[in-house]
């Protein structure tokens, strides 16, 4: 029956969204045992065409063929009994229930056929995470975790799921290297035992780690598939973006003057003691591994939380804590790391979520100036390269890497002179990364200063004039442009009085 | 220029067809069901003068549901509307009688009504209480201090100036339609064309992306209360000047059908999410019901059988218009 | 011992309020300490504060300690439930109660009854198993204003009918009152007979409607005064004071007040105060161990302009007019 | 790689104390509050015959609000309990008087409460409508069913064993108390330990998730309906059983109270919050209020004012117990 010995295939696949033709016509197959990329920039298809193989969405045209079997009925649970697991981009949890039960939500684990059986829910859901990360608590409520362990609790979930195809969309976009080589492991193991993976990653360096074979996506039409083993990074990105990217070195900007003036910064045991400063012009990295509290300094300094300690000061002036006005007034613009949760108002249009932060330069008399507004978003969005480029679509509607577009012109718009960026470039495409980079650049030279969070060391080499590493709430050292390097971030991020956190290894160069 | 990439540039749409979109055509089409209906069922229905009754009968709730959809699109709700508008209206009376004159009397009571709006967005604001629970127990409240003010009687004797104002005709259209209009005029440019608006979209869509994005949250919530409270109180002088009397009970389960009003109009309870435009068309709706069963002289059980199944019906062809949207 | 249910317009065990003294003889002083207790509908509407000035008028002339308690709004059935079950349970020696609906207060009397505390039912809803009752006869309200109908517009012609709550038993007999007896001889016509709901907005808004299909009505006839008040302004506005008569029902001061400055056509007054009093005296009549009929009524008149400063008067007063007034 | 097994796992925390955190505390503090301060005020607050009192006269709204803490948890309202009891009340009344033996007549009422709330719960899953309007509809349809069936008029005749099944005592405690605490139990047990509970909470906090996850998001709102309008019914049936008629217009503001009790308990109108305990003890605290205030003999209008300040003053206690939480 099934002669070709293929698992799974998406044949002739289409999907329209109203006027957007999200998929044309894709078809592409995956043999068992395999771990198939699926690339493309932000935008390109590649979670629609999952989100349709898991039955979280119907295909316009076209079907799902399983071991030879065509799919008759679509929906998520028929995708489940047809052996088909998947780790979705955009997290999708029930924020009040349990780790354990939001890993078996949907087919939960019952005692005499009845009541669920939570004990055992949490032992299971105990061992799925033991390899990839054991200190999470399976008890827990998983809105008390943060971005990165809920998207562990993700994988976790659809590896538990025992399926014969796992498709993951970019399961790795909040993980450091440390998380995704354990993944990596994981990913060799089922493999081995014969699932098929499809894995979707900005992430050249892991496609290439981890994948066989790669169908590449542009525009909702398949431009191509390869043989990873025969091919390299560059004319795989150029297949995708359908043009060479050119590869672009540091640059510094960074002035003397004091921009920012950070002293005794603390909030309980997440940040501790945080004293810095910011340079005009300088963009400064801030590294760490996850929980080291990175993100929670950002929002100190963006006044979205309000520290037990400390003074901020903007050129010199001391601001107010605690109050995002003020602390935009004074200059500072976040970009959250959870985009969803704390970036975007996802009924409104790419316009509206652009004008938020900056209403009182886009009105007049009490009014909006609508026209200039979306003439400046239609603008930053066509140099940031918004797909499609249509500003009065509601901004739910685009990809997690145009939404993040959308949100960086915010502050751009806005006229922030310190930009805090936080994961910026998670869930973006290549060329959109390349993109982000010059623009942090560009505001740099313009006599911007910028502080980028990463958990990806690249980025922070590529862009960073200098490093703070920060471990455990506190600022473990500062390391200057000529003492860049991944292993001596690695050597302040990691905890030196315990050895057993693995070091991640060294990854490529993007 | 525009060569330089494949995506197609839709240039952006006008505004007025966006505050007129598929979600009001949808309302409009359940308003024309019930029309045609009630036309085809008696001929006094579509008369102008008829017409002109239902907009008249429809305009006192009309303008509470404009105040009740800000606050439902800023993610609240208000219960305390009817209670609001009676402290007003007794106010504006007590102050009327005491000599007061109109032209203080009046902004006087809106001041207060918008008063008792921020008393409920601060609570809501700063208390951290939900918005149902908040004016559930100001509804109470307010309810309470009209009737213990006046005894439980209503205050009489309202100047006859007051009342010509709120029933004249202006070129033979009410004057509480022509102000009502007017006011939703200015609710929706708030809404379509101000800064405010845009807070009131957000707060409603996206709380904490708000509030990171520097929108002053706290004080969008109470603006969005004080501007329901302020049209409550208008809402209560323009029955107040109808009925001749200002009646600590005025207002009486004003909520329900300023809710259903936002609601039929397509607001979602769940914030973020409302039509200017739809929920004066749902108002309209409400109070064509009403006349048309009055004009056929429903008997009161069969009357209260029809209002329930023409909601749900007209509800249920504005949905299959618009399709799973 | 098994009561039939009561019907409190047709029982037949039942006494005029003005005979109670003639027959019955003094009433019984009250023993030191009685306490009685008063349920209420709502106190926001006037006519039952006034029922209620009736009671502690009583209540303190004859040295009773008295409590009037009220539900928050009119129709919550279980809050007026509780309050009475909070009465008994504080040990008062009588109960007047107003129910909501006819059985929501149905297990206080039964408790009541069983801790020997006499109940009275007061008007408004009735109970079946009530052992007494005071009060008008809600019938009679619409009939006497049809009457007047009968005899002052020979002509007839078309009537509308604004009601109370749909499915309380007031409104239903007041209506039905009116509406059987002025079909009789046929000359008039009831054209709308639409829901009011107590409340003065909805009047005027029905009464508007009604108007603008049938702007030769004769009159209107409201369940309610504050209905009635609505509509004068509804036929006020359509400038038609002068063709269509309109009738409340309850005889509130502001009635009165609109019958006098010319405006209402009449309110059917069932004198409150005065049942309050009488209720208050059946109570004590009661604890007393008399013999009382099931039904003590309570008196009720038209008033017009014509007699409107006649009944303008209080206490004593009233009830001379009263008693010497016919076929009250 | 394999060191990471020397890491700790942390142990799974006991199911009793999620269901009893500090939200439910918190409830319990401000009842606790309102009853310290009645407690002062009258003697007779305290005792054991009026604190039974209290559970009896607070037992038909917590029953009523069990169900409805289900219907918001899973992101719904219900307007329509009222009626729906008073439809079930009167067919269970109609059925006894034609001789249909009580154990038939009372499972038949419940599941016509079920299938009332299945209407509903199937016009907002299929039909695509807000649930506020849905139930707003059916709230007038109901009512409207049960005043055409009786006319008006209440049922009455209801046969005595069927009264004292309502109306004994259990251990001295009032059967309609056991009853509704059984009731609730039941209810707790399907909200935290069935799968039908997980995709209440589910369906309310992240219907896209829970649709994902493979939940039958359509079924479990229904059924989060069809429960409410069951227990609805048994409310009704126990109010029929302490009355002694079936009236049409029995249930009347009853939604008003449950969602109230609901919102005092915890749960959130957005959906995916509830606790069956909170909903309880707010039953109580509305119960205890107006028990209190009666025997201080407070004036019906202060009644109203202290109820809505009680109310404000306990939600905020409430919150500054929980702190920013
Ligand atoms: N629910 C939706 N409604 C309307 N349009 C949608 C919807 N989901 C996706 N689209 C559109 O379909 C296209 C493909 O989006 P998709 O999310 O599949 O891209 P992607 O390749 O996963 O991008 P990214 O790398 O940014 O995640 C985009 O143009 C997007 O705007
Ligand atoms: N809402 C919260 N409540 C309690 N503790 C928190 C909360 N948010 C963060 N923390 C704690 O603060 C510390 C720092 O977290 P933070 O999110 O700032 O780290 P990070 O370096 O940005 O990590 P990540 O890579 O996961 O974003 C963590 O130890 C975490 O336990
Ligand atoms: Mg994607
Ligand atoms: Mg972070």
């Amino acid at each position: 029956m099934n002669t070709s010995g293929d698992r799974l295939r998406l044949m002739d696949i289409s999907k329209s969204f109203g006027p957007i033709q999200a998929l044309d016509h894709v078809t592409m197959t995956v043999v068992p045992g395999e771990v198939h990329g699926l690339l493309g920039e932000n935008g390109a298809g590649k979670s629609t065409l999952l989100r349709i193989l898991s039955g979280a969405f119907k295909p316009s045209d076209g079907h799902v063929e399983v071991d030879g079997v065509r799919l008759t009925s679509t929906g998520p649970v028929a995708a489940r009994r047809a052996g088909i697991a998947m780790i979705h981009q955009e997290l999708q949890h029930v924020p009040e229930l349990t780790v354990a039960q939001n890993m078996f939500l949907g087919h939960p684990l019952k005692t005499g056929g009845l009541f669920v059986a939570r004990r055992a829910q949490e032992n299971a859901a105990a061992e799925a995470l033991r390899s990839l990360d054991p200190t999470i608590d399976p008890a827990a409520p998983i809105r008390t975790l943060k971005v990165a362990q809920r998207q562990i609790v993700e994988i976790a979930r659809a590896v538990m799921e025992d399926a014969k195809i796992i498709a993951m969309d970019e399961p790795t976009s909040s993980l450091t290297p440390a998380e995704f080589e354990r993944l990596a492991v994981l990913i060799h193991q089922l493999a081995a035992k014969g699932v098929s993976i499809i894995y979707v990653s900005h992430k050249m360096d892991e496609v290439f780690q981890v994948c066989q074979a790669a169908t590449i996506l542009r525009d909702g039409r398949k431009v191509d598939e390869v043989r990873l083993a025969e091919t390299t990074e560059q004319e795989v990105v150029a297949r995708m973006v359908g043009r060479e990217l050119a590869t672009a070195h540091h640059r510094g900007f960074a002035t003397d003057e004091i921009m920012l003036d950070v002293r005794g910064l603390s909030r309980g045991t997440a940040v501790q003691d945080a004293t810095f400063q910011l340079r005009k012009g300088e963009v400064l990295g801030i590294s760490g591994l996850i929980g080291a509290g990175r993100t929670e300094l950002l929002r100190l300094l963006a006044g979205v939380d309000r520290p037990d300690a400390g003074e901020i000061r903007v050129e010199g002036h001391s601001i107010p804590t605690g109050r995002p006005r003020v602390a935009i007034a004074a200059g500072l613009g976040l970009l959250p790391e959870e985009r969803k949760r704390d970036g975007i108002v996802a009924r409104r249009s790419i316009r509206s979520n652009i004008g938020l932060a900056s209403m009182k330069r886009f009105s007049r008399f009490g009014f909006v100036r609508r026209r200039a507004l979306a003439a400046e978003s239609e603008k930053l969005m066509r140099e940031m390269n918004l797909r499609p480029l249509m500003i009065e679509r509601p901004i739910g509607q685009f990809s997690g890497g145009n939404q993040q577009k959308a949100i960086i012109g915010r502050w751009i718009a806005a006229g922030a002179r310190i930009l805090l960026f936080d994961e910026p470039t998670r869930g973006i495409d290549v060329g959109a990364k390349a993109e982000i980079y010059s623009l942090i650049e560009r505001l740099a030279a313009e006599g911007r200063s910028a502080i980028v969070v990463s958990s990806e060391l690249p980025e922070i080499l590529r862009v960073a004039d200098r490093v703070l590493v920060m471990r455990e709430g506190r600022i473990a050292g500062t390391l200057e442009r000529d003492q860049l390097s991944e292993e001596a971030i690695v050597a302040l991020a990691v905890p030196q009085s315990t050895d057993d956190t693995p070091i991640p290894q060294s990854r490529r160069e993007a | 220029m525009s060569t330089t990439d494949g995506a197609t540039l839709v240039p952006p749409r006008r505004s007025l067809s966006l505050s007129f979109g598929l979600r009001d055509a949808g309302t409009l089409l359940g308003l024309l069901a019930i029309v045609a209906v009630f036309a085809v069922l008696t001929p006094n229905f579509l008369t102008e003068r008829n017409l002109l009754n239902i907009l008249q009968q429809s305009s006192i709730n009309a303008c509470v549901a404009l105040g009740m959809t800000l606050v439902i699109i800023a993610g609240g709700i208000d219960l305390s509307v009817g209670p609001t508008a009676a402290i007003s209206a007794i106010a504006a009376a007590a102050m009327m009688i005491a000599g007061v004159p109109i032209e203080l009397a009046i902004p006087a009571a809106v001041l207060l009504g918008a008063a008792a709006g921020a008393v409920n967005g601060m609570l809501v604001a700063y208390g951290g209480l939900q918005p149902f629970i908040v004016t559930l127990g100001t509804l109470s409240l307010y309810r309470a201090s009209a009737l213990i003010y006046t005894g439980g009687n209503p205050i009489l004797g309202i100047p006859p100036q007051f009342r010509a104002l709120f029933n004249s005709t202006v070129f033979g259209v009410p004057s509480a339609v022509v102000i009502v209009a007017v006011l939703a005029l200015l609710v929706w440019v708030v809404l379509n064309k101000t800064p405010l608006g845009e807070y009131f979209l957000a707060v409603g869509g996206n709380e904490e992306a708000a509030h990171i994005a520097g929108v002053p949250v706290a004080m969008t919530k109470i603006a969005s209360y004080m501007i329901s409270g302020g049209l409550a109180a208008i809402a209560g002088l323009i029955l107040v000047g109808r009925l001749g009397a200002a009646d600590p009970t005025l207002g009486n389960l004003w909520e329900l059908d300023a809710i259903a009003a936002a609601a039929i109009g397509g607001a979602s309870l769940m914030g973020g999410k409302g039509s200017i435009v739809g929920t004066l068309l749902g108002a309209i709706i409400l109070g064509a019901l009403r006349n048309g069963l009055t004009l056929l002289n429903v008997q009161a059980f069969y009357q209260l059988l029809a209002t329930g199944i023409i909601i749900l019906v007209a509800m249920l062809i504005d949905r299959a218009t618009r399709g799973r949207g | 011992q098994n009561l039939k249910p009561l019907n409190s317009d047709t029982e037949t065990d039942r006494m005029s309020w003005s005979e109670l003294q003639s027959k019955l003889g003094d009433v019984p002083k009250a023993p030191a300490g009685t306490k009685i207790g008063g349920v209420s509908k709502t106190l926001t509407n006037e006519y039952w504060r006034a029922l209620g000035e009736g009671y502690a008028a009583y209540a303190k002339k004859a040295g009773a300690e008295f409590v009037y308690q009220a539900a928050q709004s009119e129709g919550d059935q279980l809050g007026q439930l509780s309050i009475a079950e909070n009465l008994i349970s504080q040990g008062f020696d009588a109960l007047l109660v107003s129910p909501q609906t006819d059985s929501n207060l149905q297990p206080a009397l039964e408790s009541a009854e069983s801790a020997g505390i006499p109940v009275i039912n007061v008007n408004d809803a009735v109970i079946p198993a009530a052992r007494n009752y005071v009060g008008n006869v809600q019938r009679d309200n619409g009939v006497r204003v049809a009457k007047w109908f009968l005899d002052n517009r020979p002509n007839g012609g078309k009537v509308a009918v604004i009601e109370g709550q749909a499915g309380v038993f007031a409104a239903g007999q007041r209506t039905k009152g009116f509406s059987e007896t002025i079909s009789q001889g046929g000359k008039f016509k009831v054209v709308a007979s639409v829901p009011g709901n107590w409340d003065r907005q909805v009047a005027y808004d029905a009464a508007a409607t009604i108007l603008q299909q049938n702007p030769d009505l004769v009159g209107f006839y409201a369940n309610n005064d504050g209905m009635a008040l609505g509509v004068m302004e509804a036929v006020k506005a359509a400038g038609l004071k002068d063709k269509v008569v309109v009738f409340g029902t309850d005889g509130i001061s502001d009635a009165y007040a609109s019958i006098k400055a010319g405006d209402l056509t009449g309110t059917v007054d069932s004198f409150p105060v005065l049942t309050g009093e009488v209720a208050v005296e059946t109570a004590l009549r009661l604890i007393g161990k008399q013999k009382l009929p099931r039904v003590v009524t309570t008196p009720q008149a038209l008033i017009t302009k014509d007699n409107v400063a006649t009944y303008s008067v209080k206490g004593d007063e009233l009830r001379k007019v009263l008693i010497s007034a016919p076929a009250n």
